[in-house]
């Protein structure tokens, strides 16, 4: 069985690094990278000995599984073959007829990002793994860009007040986000409309910022549901309370297959002290900012607005290793000696493949 | 002269007990304290034997006798027992040295009531009184050694309306007792007999609707009443090393079992009333019909002080209780008393990637003494005691061994290859994965309920006390 | 009531004894870590084994035809002495595994 | 006596802040502001009210003593009053003969960087104040550059090591960028030549690199003195062997009046891990790493080398605080009722005036 | 029966003894204490003005007398005494009781002497002692208080060669008892003068050399003698209660002294021949001419609990000595104990801007309970206990008020306003400036040497104990 | 020797007292915290004013011609007396400051 690794179009990481093109390699299968794949990330070709360094073309014509962490682009996916099996993430909740789209070209394909999140298939999360790093590098961006200290610092030239730092959505993002704010020495507050989340938050040492009345999210599988109009409208408020001291605001609230929350409207961001940052991690999915422009940084009336959610390519190095550990994972579950080997009864088999 | 060294030797046992007592209560000096006492009451022993006596044959043969046999049986008993039934023991012990007294009493009381001897009002009182306490605390004991070795179950020997039956049969005995003073040696044995059997079932009655956890409670009571009885035979006798010994017992043996039930948090009358409440009021530790077994912070504090290695394993639980700082210290206190202290962190514990790797960074533990699962499976088999702080899913052996079970195939530390278990978690409750853990009713397994941060701190505690 | 009362001033002494016995008995126990409490419970119980002196001497009195007593007087022994040398035997086992390390 | 404020050519800090100026005019000094001269710290016009905001020559040619961070260009100063009082960082230590200059244009000079180290000296001390900004800008710089993480992560996707950080010249900037790598969960080790460092090291909780022989600065008023040849050579090796290791260096070590000492060379840099960062605190006096480049970050077979010395920049609003107070505690020292007082006798004033 | 209500009265008395010193000894229940040791004194002082008494003619007049001046004299006396002269106090009153114990055993000699009276050898030796014990504790009391006092230096009073003095003292006193003994009736009253004084001497003698600072444990030592004096005027008078009550002080009062020895890191050998010693051995807090005054971690400690407010002043010492932690462990504890406690940070402590920050951000102080220069000024005139841990520079006077000092302007913590001031550092160098620190000499100030981080673990451990 | 063992024999339990009541003096007072080291010591100090028990039974005891006696007793109890109130006394004071709060 061939396995196929491409160099990633606009992105830092590479799907594969050297110490799991090995394993791979010992799981039975034949290793072809486009040579290039890892540069931007640390590895260059001769990192991956024993693996073929071949063209791209010629990666996408010869292997059986062909891996990516974005998917191919259209005009692609002609010259391969057909049945060729495609790992990447998909994102079909977004792109809602990819899976027609592929099974007309006669392709299969595997969506990283539909891998249930449960216990079990935690090793196998690329979404926590990459949310991880985001929360981690959206909290170094906010400082980095913040014309202010984050810690209390009480020095002969004066004393400087700790930032506020604020987060919004306490998932795996926001809780790295609020542990890496508070390492810093911030003042960290959060808030998620999840009830396990008070706990989530205080578990860090941060403060939660509650607002009554958020509906229960049991049953959706850790995914939060979206709430109402008043409930918006109460935490918005809330929201802007505690953004006009704001030194930075971090959010990373989303819902599954939805256009993100507005969390934070231009009339708060206005309210701001200049020099204030906000990071958003959920630009992709519109942002929970008004005025986020997805992949960009702006200002407004003296307020970085950073529209990034791709932070995790920022740290491509580790971002790669533990991407490929989640690949790896996955694969040995559907790899028996050397060959594919789809159970479909499994549950997170099941749900990651989006086209068979 | 012999006797101006007998009374020496008295004064010497004597002072022995207390200072052998003393030295008992403070674990540097407690087995100092044994010997003590013990060579006390060798030197007690001897005195009595070569004591001057008016009249009598001294007999040494059936003492020489008594004393190898019991003595035999006393040391192997004592050496054979396993470590965890030794409180069992000490309860038969007790139970001997009441049915002692007894015996003495009754000797008395035969010889009174042929006629061979005498007897004031206040020494038939005195007679009496030591029967009464001995054999209350002869089968109390005994009947305690049955729960204890789970022989005897709560259910088998729990009557409804304990309590009155109770009251009933003491209103009996005492009774008893007034009438055969009224009667002096008119009594004869007859009615002797039937104070005895009385008696007996009173110890018995007394203890059956005690809990069975409360025994240790129970044993040291009843081993107050056999001090209160050794002195009471003390006054029989007129003499000085009986008395003061058992009265010694008896105001040391009331106190500590104040200080057992006030360990436990309950009062006395609690315990011994409680007959009722151990049948209801569901323990902690039971989850279907399984049963997890709890640890005292005393038994969980002792494993770790007495272990050469001890693993930590954190879960969400240490970070909801926040209780990164306070398991520093215990680490620190440890690794003070030369155990060798490591972290276990499971790739999922807590709530996100690395969240263990946060918190115990701020509780400044240092990178090395952190292991991955790998690390930690492998050092898990030469580890005596296994902490789990607060973790559930990432040590659940259902992903290894049930595959029914939802997280069927995800790596966990393996902690049962430890010697020892201590989970710290509040409740039977399940983790972020909602299934139950059969670690928790694994025979090497203890539970010590409550917050975690609060666990932490009196193992602390307890630890400083060693 | 007056026999009572020279009873008392006649075992002053004997009372003062007894009072500070047990006042001694209480004040060498209050402070014990609990987790004494199951080996200073086990001590306390070799202690009170002292009952066998009884037991010696109510063999020691007993004419040696006597064997009701004799008989009584042996089984008091055993049963003392098992108390006492099993006593502390096994709480020296129980305190063994004190003897480790100290800080 | 008017004070004029001058906006900065290529720093976007300010001298002067709005609650300093305020401060100042209670001093009984008139405060002349170029305009636009806080906007990139986060100050517009209208903050600075009660001042004259007028254009940048007539501050020029209209104040008794004009302040700035950064010297003036040369040909402004022709433009200036004579005996106006100019109160700049001027480096004389490298800048030999600016003193000369300003005195054949008739000008007299404050040099805010000559100030003394003392204890007393501290709340005017602007180097103090810059550098431990720089320290912590520093450590945020290069987490941000490394493609790794800092803190250790042990996650489903794999355990991830915690970053090597060595920090050389345990100076004010070395200190700070100590505790900011330590809390952000990075292994530290440190060096510096001074005897007193290796406890200061330690009393941040990080490891002290030792090399035994390094002379004694004793006298040398807190600066450290120049080390001999041989001396140099086995830190070198040391620092050689370290740097192996480190993901992430940060050098801060200065001699005053010299070129920085070279304690990172080439071959050095080349040993390091792909990724690993180099943050070159004394690149403005020829740096640390010999590859250095000043303003500039290059990347070096595949380590970044950061040469912005002047990192206090990217911290405006804070950064501008702190000199501000630095500035104002000094001017206190020298304006009496309105009017200037210079009293020579002063041990600070004597110092801090290179030209009279 | 009245013959037994006085027994009782002296029983009750006796136990009453007993249960106060014990509860003296713990802080909760120290003053109930002393209470119920008072309430038994009263009793057993009525009982013995009622108690029936063979010949004698009562002379309550003049007992009532003598209760009332004495009475008057000590409640006043007790109730004029400042705070700080209280051990002086003490010294005296124990004085006072071997004076008691001294004239008893004198009047028991006139009568011998003058033949109203016989007297067994054994009780002639007991009068004896009880002269000669109550001679020196009463002397020996006095020099304490002299010293304690400052009225009387150790100069004054330390001969050269002064331990072989005492050795000659002690054994003419004792061959003079011994020869008393052997001439029985004989001697007469003109060799008891002789004993009396040359007893008396012993004690000024015993007490002389050694050094003013160790009078606490000799006055606890000689106050031991006066329960042992009046144990045995107890014996003289057959009196159960003066026997135990004697007793009991004699044995408390020598553990007392123990380990009031052990606290100061002193056998009692070392304190009673340290006349040598307490000349020599500079203390730490000596510089130039001027002398730092030394807490103890008592001291310091009790400073600490009993105060509303507390400020820490953190300096680069506790950086050194890496204390944060432990700072914050003593922070929880105090507030636990509703004491207010903040931070007061100077601008330059440390040795970088924000240094204190970091260190006390790592330790997890909330933000809040920093206080600036400005702000800890203000705060610091309503602050009880100011502890300065590792701090030196910032807290220096000479910035305000010494125009010659280098540091002569700068703002620094005015420390000096609030009550108390508590100095953790080793020694006394100085700080990053290296200047001396008046501050370190203030009246108000207490040097407690020692790495920081060790002394406030002390302060912890004692804290709790309270 | 005789005799000393007669008293021995005699005074047996009074010696029993004795020792238990040194016993007891000792473990009353040996885990008492330094803090308390002070106060301990003027209670102590207080109860041994019981010697004033002796002079009062002298005066009773005495002729009321006998000015000696009388005198000598008298002064015992004005010296025992400060001691008994004045260390009651001042111990109360000194307790005062433990009369805060408590955890
Ligand atoms: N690491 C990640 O990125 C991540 C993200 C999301 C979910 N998860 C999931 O979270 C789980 C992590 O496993 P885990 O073992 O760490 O946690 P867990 O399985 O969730 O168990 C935590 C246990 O801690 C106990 N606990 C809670 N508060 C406590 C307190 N104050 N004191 C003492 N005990 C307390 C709870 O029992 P009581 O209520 O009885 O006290 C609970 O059983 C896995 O299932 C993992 O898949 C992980
Ligand atoms: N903040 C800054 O940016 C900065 C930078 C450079 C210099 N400085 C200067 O540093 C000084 C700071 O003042 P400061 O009061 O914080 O410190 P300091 O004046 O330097 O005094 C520190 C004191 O801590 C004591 N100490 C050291 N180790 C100790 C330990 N392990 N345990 C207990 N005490 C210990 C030392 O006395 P012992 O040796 O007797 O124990 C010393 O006197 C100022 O002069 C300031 O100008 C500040
Ligand atoms: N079982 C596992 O091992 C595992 C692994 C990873 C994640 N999870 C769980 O999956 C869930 C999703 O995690 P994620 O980080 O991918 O979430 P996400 O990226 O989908 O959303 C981020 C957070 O935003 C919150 N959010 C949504 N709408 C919001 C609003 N209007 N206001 C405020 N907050 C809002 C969500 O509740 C969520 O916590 C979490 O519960 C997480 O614990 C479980
Ligand atoms: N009195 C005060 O309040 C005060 C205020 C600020 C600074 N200071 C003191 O002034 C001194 C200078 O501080 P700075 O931060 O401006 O220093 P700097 O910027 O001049 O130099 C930075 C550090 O590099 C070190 N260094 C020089 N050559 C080196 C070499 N070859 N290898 C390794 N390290 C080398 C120096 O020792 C110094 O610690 C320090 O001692 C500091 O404590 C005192």
């Amino acid at each position: 069985m061939r396995i196929g690794v491409l160099k990633e179009q606009s992105d830092k990481r590479v799907a594969i690094v050297p110490a799991v093109a090995k394993k791979l390699a010992d799981l039975g299968a034949t290793l072809q990278i486009e040579s290039g794949a890892g540069a931007n990330a640390g590895y260059d070709n001769n990192a991956y000995d024993g693996a073929n360094i071949i063209d791209r073309a010629a990666v996408l014509q010869r292997s059986d599984v062909l891996i990516s962490i974005n998917p191919l682009p259209e005009d692609e996916l002609k010259s391969l073959q057909k049945n060729t099996l495609l790992i990447s993430e998909f994102k079909p909740f977004f792109d809602k007829d990819v899976s027609e789209r592929l099974k007309t070209q006669g392709l299969r394909a595997i969506s990283m990002d539909m891998i249930p999140r449960t216990t079990l298939a935690q090793s196998m999360d690329v979404l926590s793994s990459m949310a991880s790093i985001a929360g981690y590098k959206a909290v170094l961006t906010a400082a980095n860009i913040l014309p202010r200290y984050f810690p209390m610092m009480i020095t002969a030239a004066g004393s400087i007040k700790p930032s506020k730092v604020l987060i919004l959505g306490a998932g795996v993002a926001g809780l790295q986000a609020i542990a890496t704010a508070k390492r810093l020495g911030a003042q960290v507050e959060a808030f998620d409309t999840r009830t396990a989340a008070k706990q989530e938050v205080e578990s860090l040492g941060a403060r939660f910022v509650e607002v009554a009345g958020a509906k229960e999210d049991t049953g959706a599988g850790g995914y939060a549901v979206e709430q109402d109009e008043d409930f918006i409208k109460r935490q918005r408020e809330e929201v802007q309370k505690r953004a006009m001291n704001a030194d930075v605001i971090i959010t990373t609230a989303q819902v599954r297959g939805r256009k993100a929350p507005i969390l934070v409207p231009s009339s708060t961001v206005e309210k701001m002290k200049p020099g204030s940052v906000i990071v958003d991690l959920a630009a992709s999915t519109g942002g929970n900012c008004e005025l986020t422009q997805d992949r960009q940084t702006i200002q407004h009336k003296g307020v970085f607005i950073v529209g990034n959610s791709a932070l995790a390519d920022e740290m491509p190095e580790d971002a790669s290793t533990l991407y490929a550990n989640n690949l790896l994972n996955f694969l040995k579950l559907i790899i028996k000696e050397g060959e594919l080997n789809l159970d479909f009864e499994n549950e997170i088999v099941q749900s990651a493949f989006i086209t068979h | 002269m012999l006797i101006s060294l007998i009374n020496l030797s008295y004064l010497i046992g004597a002072v022995a007990f207390v200072w052998g007592l003393r030295l008992l209560s403070s674990p540097d000096t407690a087995r100092r304290g044994n010997i003590l006492a013990s060579i006390g009451m060798g030197i007690a022993i001897l005195a009595t034997l070569v004591a001057p006596i008016s009249g009598g044959d001294n007999n040494y043969l059936w003492i020489l006798i008594g004393l190898v046999v019991g003595g035999g049986i006393g040391w192997v008993a004592a050496k054979r027992i396993a470590m965890t039934a030794m409180p069992q023991m000490v309860s038969v012990f007790n139970g001997l040295g009441g049915a002692c007294a007894t015996v003495l009493a009754l000797a008395e009381l035969f010889k009174y009531y042929d006629g061979t001897m005498t007897m004031g009002l206040g020494q038939l009182g005195i007679v009496l009184f030591t029967l009464l306490i001995g054999a209350v605390s002869f089968t109390g004991s005994m009947l305690a050694f049955g729960k204890l070795d789970g022989r005897i179950k709560d259910k088998h020997v729990i009557l409804p309306g304990h309590t009155i039956i109770n009251i009933i049969l003491l209103v009996v005995v005492l009774a008893l007792a007034v009438w055969l003073m009224i009667q002096g040696s008119a009594a004869g044995t007859g009615l002797m007999v039937v104070f005895l059997v009385a008696s007996l079932l009173y110890g018995f009655s007394f203890v059956a609707p005690i809990g069975g956890a409360d025994m240790p409670v129970v044993i040291s009571l009843l081993n107050s009443f056999t001090g209160l009885s050794a002195a009471a035979a003390g006054l029989i006798y007129g003499n000085q090393i009986m008395l003061v010994g058992g009265i010694l017992v008896g105001a040391a043996g009331t106190i500590l079992t104040v200080l057992m039930c006030d360990a436990m948090n309950r009062s006395l009358l609690n315990v011994i009333i409680g007959g009722f409440g151990s049948a209801g009021g569901g323990s902690k530790g039971e989850s279907g019909d399984q049963v997890a077994k709890e640890a005292t912070v005393t038994d969980a504090s002792i494993q770790l002080f007495y272990a050469n290695s001890v693993m930590f394993v954190p879960g969400y639980g240490l970070a909801v209780a926040q209780a990164q700082k306070a398991l520093k210290e215990l680490d620190d206190l440890l690794e003070g008393n030369n155990v060798d202290v490591k972290y276990a962190i499971h790739p999922v514990a807590g709530r996100m990637p690395g969240h263990m790797n946060v918190l115990l960074a701020e509780a400044d533990v240092p990178y090395p003494k952190l292991l991955d699962l790998e690390d930690a499976n492998a050092a898990l088999k030469d580890t005596d005691t296994v902490v789990i702080v607060g973790a559930n899913d990432v040590v659940n052996p259902a992903a290894l061994d049930d595959p029914g079970s939802p997280i069927y195939g995800m790596p966990v530390l393996e902690v049962w290859n430890a010697k020892n278990i201590i989970v710290l978690k509040r409740s039977m409750s399940p983790g972020y994965a909602g299934i139950q853990n059969p670690l928790f009713f694994h025979e090497k397994n203890r539970m010590l309920f409550g917050d975690a941060k609060d666990s932490i701190q009196k193992l602390v505690q307890e630890v400083k006390n060693m | 009531m007056d026999t009572v009362l020279q009873f008392f001033n006649e075992q002053l002494i004997m009372i003062y004894l007894l009072i500070f016995t047990i006042i001694l008995g209480f004040e060498v126990i209050s402070k014990v870590p609990t987790v004494l409490h199951t080996p200073l419970m086990s001590g306390a119980n070799a202690v009170s084994g002292v009952v066998i002196i009884g037991a010696i001497l109510l063999i020691r009195q007993a004419d040696s035809g006597d064997v009701l007593q004799l008989g009584l007087g042996t089984l008091g022994v055993i049963l003392g002495m098992t108390n006492v040398i099993g006593g502390f035997a096994v709480t020296d086992r129980m305190l063994e595994m004190f003897k480790k390390k100290k800080k």
